[in-house]
């Protein structure tokens, strides 16, 4: 798939300071072993169905189907996972390769939370130290996951540099482990940053495709016609293309639109012609910069899309057209999240719902005979305190007013 | 050229000082001021850094101080502004450090062109490995400017041989692992290191990371060609001003 | 099982108003024909899978088992049912059959809010409507839940009446249900109430110990020593005994002690001399009352446990010696929650944690030849403001302070 | 004796009028009053509630008239002390009315036998349905009181014969679903719901639930042979004080 730098045509690649050569080399070994190891995909799907519950339903969304009368809408449940999202599969799947190279922290930057909350959750599990980097703006907004990542005997270090989100998380993360990378192995979220971890993240969430192939073959006999995941950083969306190489099958990703792609308050690197090719974060992709190649400020009213770059091989996928990529504005999303709620009993993450919105705006064109599958990478729990001022839900200002009142 | 300066300087002086500014910071005027304390007060090379947004490879204080410079405006082609003026202004050696975005998006053949036309001697990228600068190397190469390559705690011997055939000028070496601006326990065990660095590349040898009192550098006496401080003039601007800069580096 | 009238001994039974009689008759002669029929439970079980993630696994609790060197620990985690809980396993049993009566809205009392948030969300994917009573008291404490209830489409009603709690919810519900039984179905969420609720939330919950025996079997070739379970109406614990009817496995249940059983604040009725037998809700068992036969009040840290009666069921075990009965305080339940989670990254509901505590209390007595299955009926995720009070977490305590602010 | 007692009043009379209160609501000597103005106005029985703390057949009048006369501390001994007290006092038959518990956990056998002590003649026990109740209706049979067993729209024929054949006294109808205390649409609707009463049962009808004015108990007439008043009175009280009850009575 890439080559060894680890590029997919001209992106990728492994931009790192020197004193991380050696550590990546490991890593580069270590990985190559797994991956080429057939017993280590066993063992690593044994975890999982053991500790998380895989394989995750793929549930027919009767009602959502119904209601917009066109293609049969299919939901990879990623949110059943242990820790509610897609991201326990990558993190579970790197705690297995820590333990191989016999390192005894991990380190971890995370936007949304669920990144960071399946990272602790993995390290109390292996036995790990554990240290989270999570901007100082996503530390206000998902205080909830913060919480547990303590609880569950991990430092939560909140970044106070630059725009204080994803991006800066993963800068601070880098400098904690040019420091310490002898005893420390890096849980990258995504599938970004420098070779391996493109590579290594889709390799994980791979898992996601492979089911949702099979599972839709069983209950359908055919494939889909279309496949929706939401980009952040890529790991959800190549996790589900992964598994539909097909020609037959169109892989839809969708991006955040934030207030909309003209305001430019968006965090749109590949359906917006605000993002160009450049260098940071140790790889080379789409990111949203100025003329310069100073990073801009990005804005999603989900914490986990709220990021620069993306995912090189999705870069690739696009520049191929094997891939299209649509977006979601703010207001879609919470659209979509009350919809999926009312109609089928389940509530998406808002990083997911940008998934549900974009095919919401499909479904109704396309026909019965059609099947579309929409990647639900978490669960919408971990956002209350988001999505109950989205909605302006006045009790839940009460409620939060009174708790206060007790805490004088 | 950088190496035979290097070079010839040696010949008077048991080690030579670099130092770095971050371009705008605390304001270009202010820039302007540092650097002339710096070479009045004997430095012999001087590290411009163009400041980037995601400069992943430096600690809190090169940190902020690149945000703060952005934040006032500092742009790519004022950099390139100030580097023609110090450099027509003082007779040492200037180089760019800074991170590849800035070239990438630049274009590489520009910037290297642009480089000479300002007077730039050479440049660091802290996350360019050789790898995967070949297109830079060869501009830089062809401009008969330095690309400053760097050997890690890290590095095997073979390893630094390649690093060391892809660079020109001098090899930057890290004294140790982490970011800039932490400090360094310059101790005989760093010896076996240097001994290292020496034995793998012909190359002048500059060594960073830590260094900020008169004790490192006697220590690094014989050991390196080049002492490099970096963060430590930003912390002295930023507690004492600008004016103690000069007597600071006079004093090492 | 029970006799025609729904009785364990001299326990259960229905004790119903005559205006409910032929809403009763209908509903067993149902129950007894999908009960009798194998396609029913593979209609039934094939829902759990898809819709939620059964079978959910049973987790080798490697960490915690060597901290107490003692017995092999096996959690069933229920926590990952669709909607956290093991009330999504009766709550879509029971929704099936609402389907199979054509009746067209359904009422549920909650608690901790699970069942209740389990019942809106069956509500709608069957597309019913739906009202769920809630105590007051317990509307504070689990606000996330009512929140999520309400945007599913459900109508929350706070209980204002009695001790504001799960009891005072199920009396509302019933004052609903005969008023309105042509068109409604009452979801009642544990294994109380009038026949033939005991028999049958036992019957949809009886999926947990079917699994859990076939698992533990698969992965150890034999059968636990004891299997653990906390008891609030009794419905969980009633789900994995069924599946360990064995003279071999030691069955027990674990009450809430609250403040400790000798303050008289818990909740303890099978474990405590407080408790006597009486008649309320509609069934005959052990009740939390006063001579008068007038009900206690009762208390724990966990709202669904938080109740003054048990499962007829579970009294006919205690009586029978079937089952053991123990009792775990608020403190010690809160000590196994952060135990769990340092030591496995697990986050056991409230609730759950009782069965935790009891089973760590008897772990380290046993020997590595024996196994013990805690039943994680929950998720904690839902007590994170009843958790972060209990301990104490000061950045918690800001932040709502800060979100209070932004609601001024 | 109750079915007697019925009988011969209805001689005088075109229907009979039962009211209800809550013991110790809105006190134990308030009570005693309401009683007092109730069978001053003419009332022929009176169905004392012995407060429960889980009426789950009540609507929220009865409900938090319960909840008030336990919290001021009312006992089931006290409510039959206060039984004694009204049924030598006032010359007409007074019924308890309670939940099955209150019973239970008493003993079913003693409750009765000290129902017969203090001169009760029955009792309504709504959440007690016949099947249950074996043990209680042969205990009131036993010691010549009357199991009030309840007709409800819902319930079928070959049921209401099966229940007539346990209760004694009188059959009180439900005259809708639901709970104590909302209102009902007394129309013809509900003329055939009571011919199929009267046609399955040889013991008088009570008829409830709602009942709260003239005009229902003017179209209760010829149909029922007693109108019951529940929630109605003791909103009254709420609402205008203990004064109230006599001439609303007498307006009947
Ligand atoms: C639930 C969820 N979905 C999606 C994402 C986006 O990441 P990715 O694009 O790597 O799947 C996140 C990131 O935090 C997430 O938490
Ligand atoms: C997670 C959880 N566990 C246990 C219980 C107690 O119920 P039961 O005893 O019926 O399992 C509840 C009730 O709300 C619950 O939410």
């Amino acid at each position: 798939m890439s080559n060894d730098r680890g590029y997919y045509g001209e992106f990728g690649g492994a931009f790192i300071p020197e004193i991380l050569v050696a550590t990546f080399d490991e890593l580069i070994r270590q990985f190559r072993k797994v991956k080429d190891d057939p017993s280590f995909w066993q063992t690593y799907s044994d975890l999982m169905s053991n500790y998380s519950c895989r394989p995750t339903p793929l549930t027919f969304a009767e009602n959502l189907t119904r209601h917009f009368g066109g293609a049969k809408i299919y939901i990879k449940r990623e949110d059943l996972n242990h820790t509610g999202a897609h991201k326990a599969n990558n993190v579970m799947g790197q705690g297995l390769l820590v333990q191989r190279m016999g390192k005894t922290r991990v380190i971890a930057e995370t936007g949304a939370g669920q990144h960071g909350v399946a990272t602790a959750t993995m390290a109390a599990k292996f036995g790990f130290e554990c240290t989270i980097y999570m901007g100082e703006v996503d530390v206000k907004r998902q205080r909830p996951n913060v919480f547990w990542m303590e609880q569950m005997g991990a430092t939560v270090i909140p970044v106070t540099d630059g725009t204080r989100i994803l991006k800066d998380a993963i800068n601070e993360a880098f400098r904690d482990w040019v420091t310490n990378m002898d005893n420390t192995h890096y849980v990258l979220g995504t599938a970004c940053g420098p070779h391996p971890f493109p590579e290594m993240v889709s390799f994980f969430q791979s898992i996601i495709g492979k089911e949702a192939r099979q599972q839709i073959l069983e209950l359908e006999g055919k494939l889909p016609t279309r496949v929706f995941a939401c980009v952040g950083g890529g790991s959800n969306a190549m996790g589900l293309f992964s598994g539909f190489p097909d020609n037959s099958v169109e892989c839809v990703g969708v991006e955040a639109a934030g207030y909309g792609l003209h305001t430019g308050q968006h965090a749109s690197r590949l359906c917006s012609p605000d993002a160009t090719v450049g260098v940071a974060q140790g790889y080379k992709t789409y990111f949203l910069q100025n003329d310069d190649g100073q990073m801009k400020e990005t804005h999603s009213i989900a914490a986990g899309l709220d990021y620069i770059g993306v995912s090189p091989i999705l870069s690739r996928m696009h520049q191929k057209g094997e891939a299209r990529f649509e977006s979601a504005t703010d207001k879609e999303v919470i659209d979509a999240v009350k919809l999926t709620m009312k109609k089928e009993g389940i509530i998406p993450a808002l990083e997911s719902a940008h998934a549900f919105a974009g095919a919401f705006r499909e479904a109704a064109e396309l026909s019965s005979d059609d099947i579309i599958i929409i990647n639900q990478s978490g669960r919408g729990d971990k956002d209350i305190f988001t999505i109950a001022d989205a909605f302006g839900d006045p009790k839940w200002r009460e409620f939060i007013k009174e708790k206060a009142l007790d805490y004088k | 050229m950088l190496k035979k300066y290097i070079q010839k300087s040696l010949k008077t002086k048991e080690i030579l000082l670099m130092t770095h500014i971050v371009v705008g910071y605390p304001s270009l005027d202010a820039s302007m001021k540092i650097v002339e304390e710096m070479v009045k007060a004997g430095v012999d090379l001087i590290e411009l850094q163009i400041p980037f947004s995601e400069p992943m490879a430096d600690g809190p204080v090169i940190l902020k101080a690149n945000q703060k410079s952005l934040e006032l405006g500092t742009t790519v082609k004022g950099c390139f502004e100030f580097a023609q003026n110090v450099s027509s202004r003082f007779d040492i050696p200037f180089l760019f450090m800074t991170y590849y975005n800035i070239l990438y998006k630049y274009g590489v053949q520009s910037f290297v062109e642009d480089m000479v036309k300002v007077g730039i001697k050479g440049a660091i990228i802290p996350d360019l490995p050789p790898e995967e600068g070949l297109e830079y190397e060869e501009a830089m190469k062809s401009n008969n400017l330095c690309p400053i390559y760097i050997f890690s705690p890290t590095t095997t011997d073979e390893r630094m041989r390649y690093i060391s055939s892809c660079g020109k000028g001098f090899i930057y070496c890290m004294a140790r692992k982490g970011v800039t601006g932490k400090t360094t326990q310059f101790s005989n065990e760093l010896d076996e290191y240097f001994e290292k660095c020496r034995k793998n590349t012909s190359l002048p040898l500059a060594v960073g990371f830590g260094v900020k009192e008169k004790a490192d550098i006697d220590y690094l006496k014989g050991k390196a060609d080049i002492a490099v401080i970096g963060s430590q003039t930003i912390r002295l601007v930023d507690e004492k001003g600008i004016e103690a800069v000069g007597d600071f580096i006079k004093g090492l």
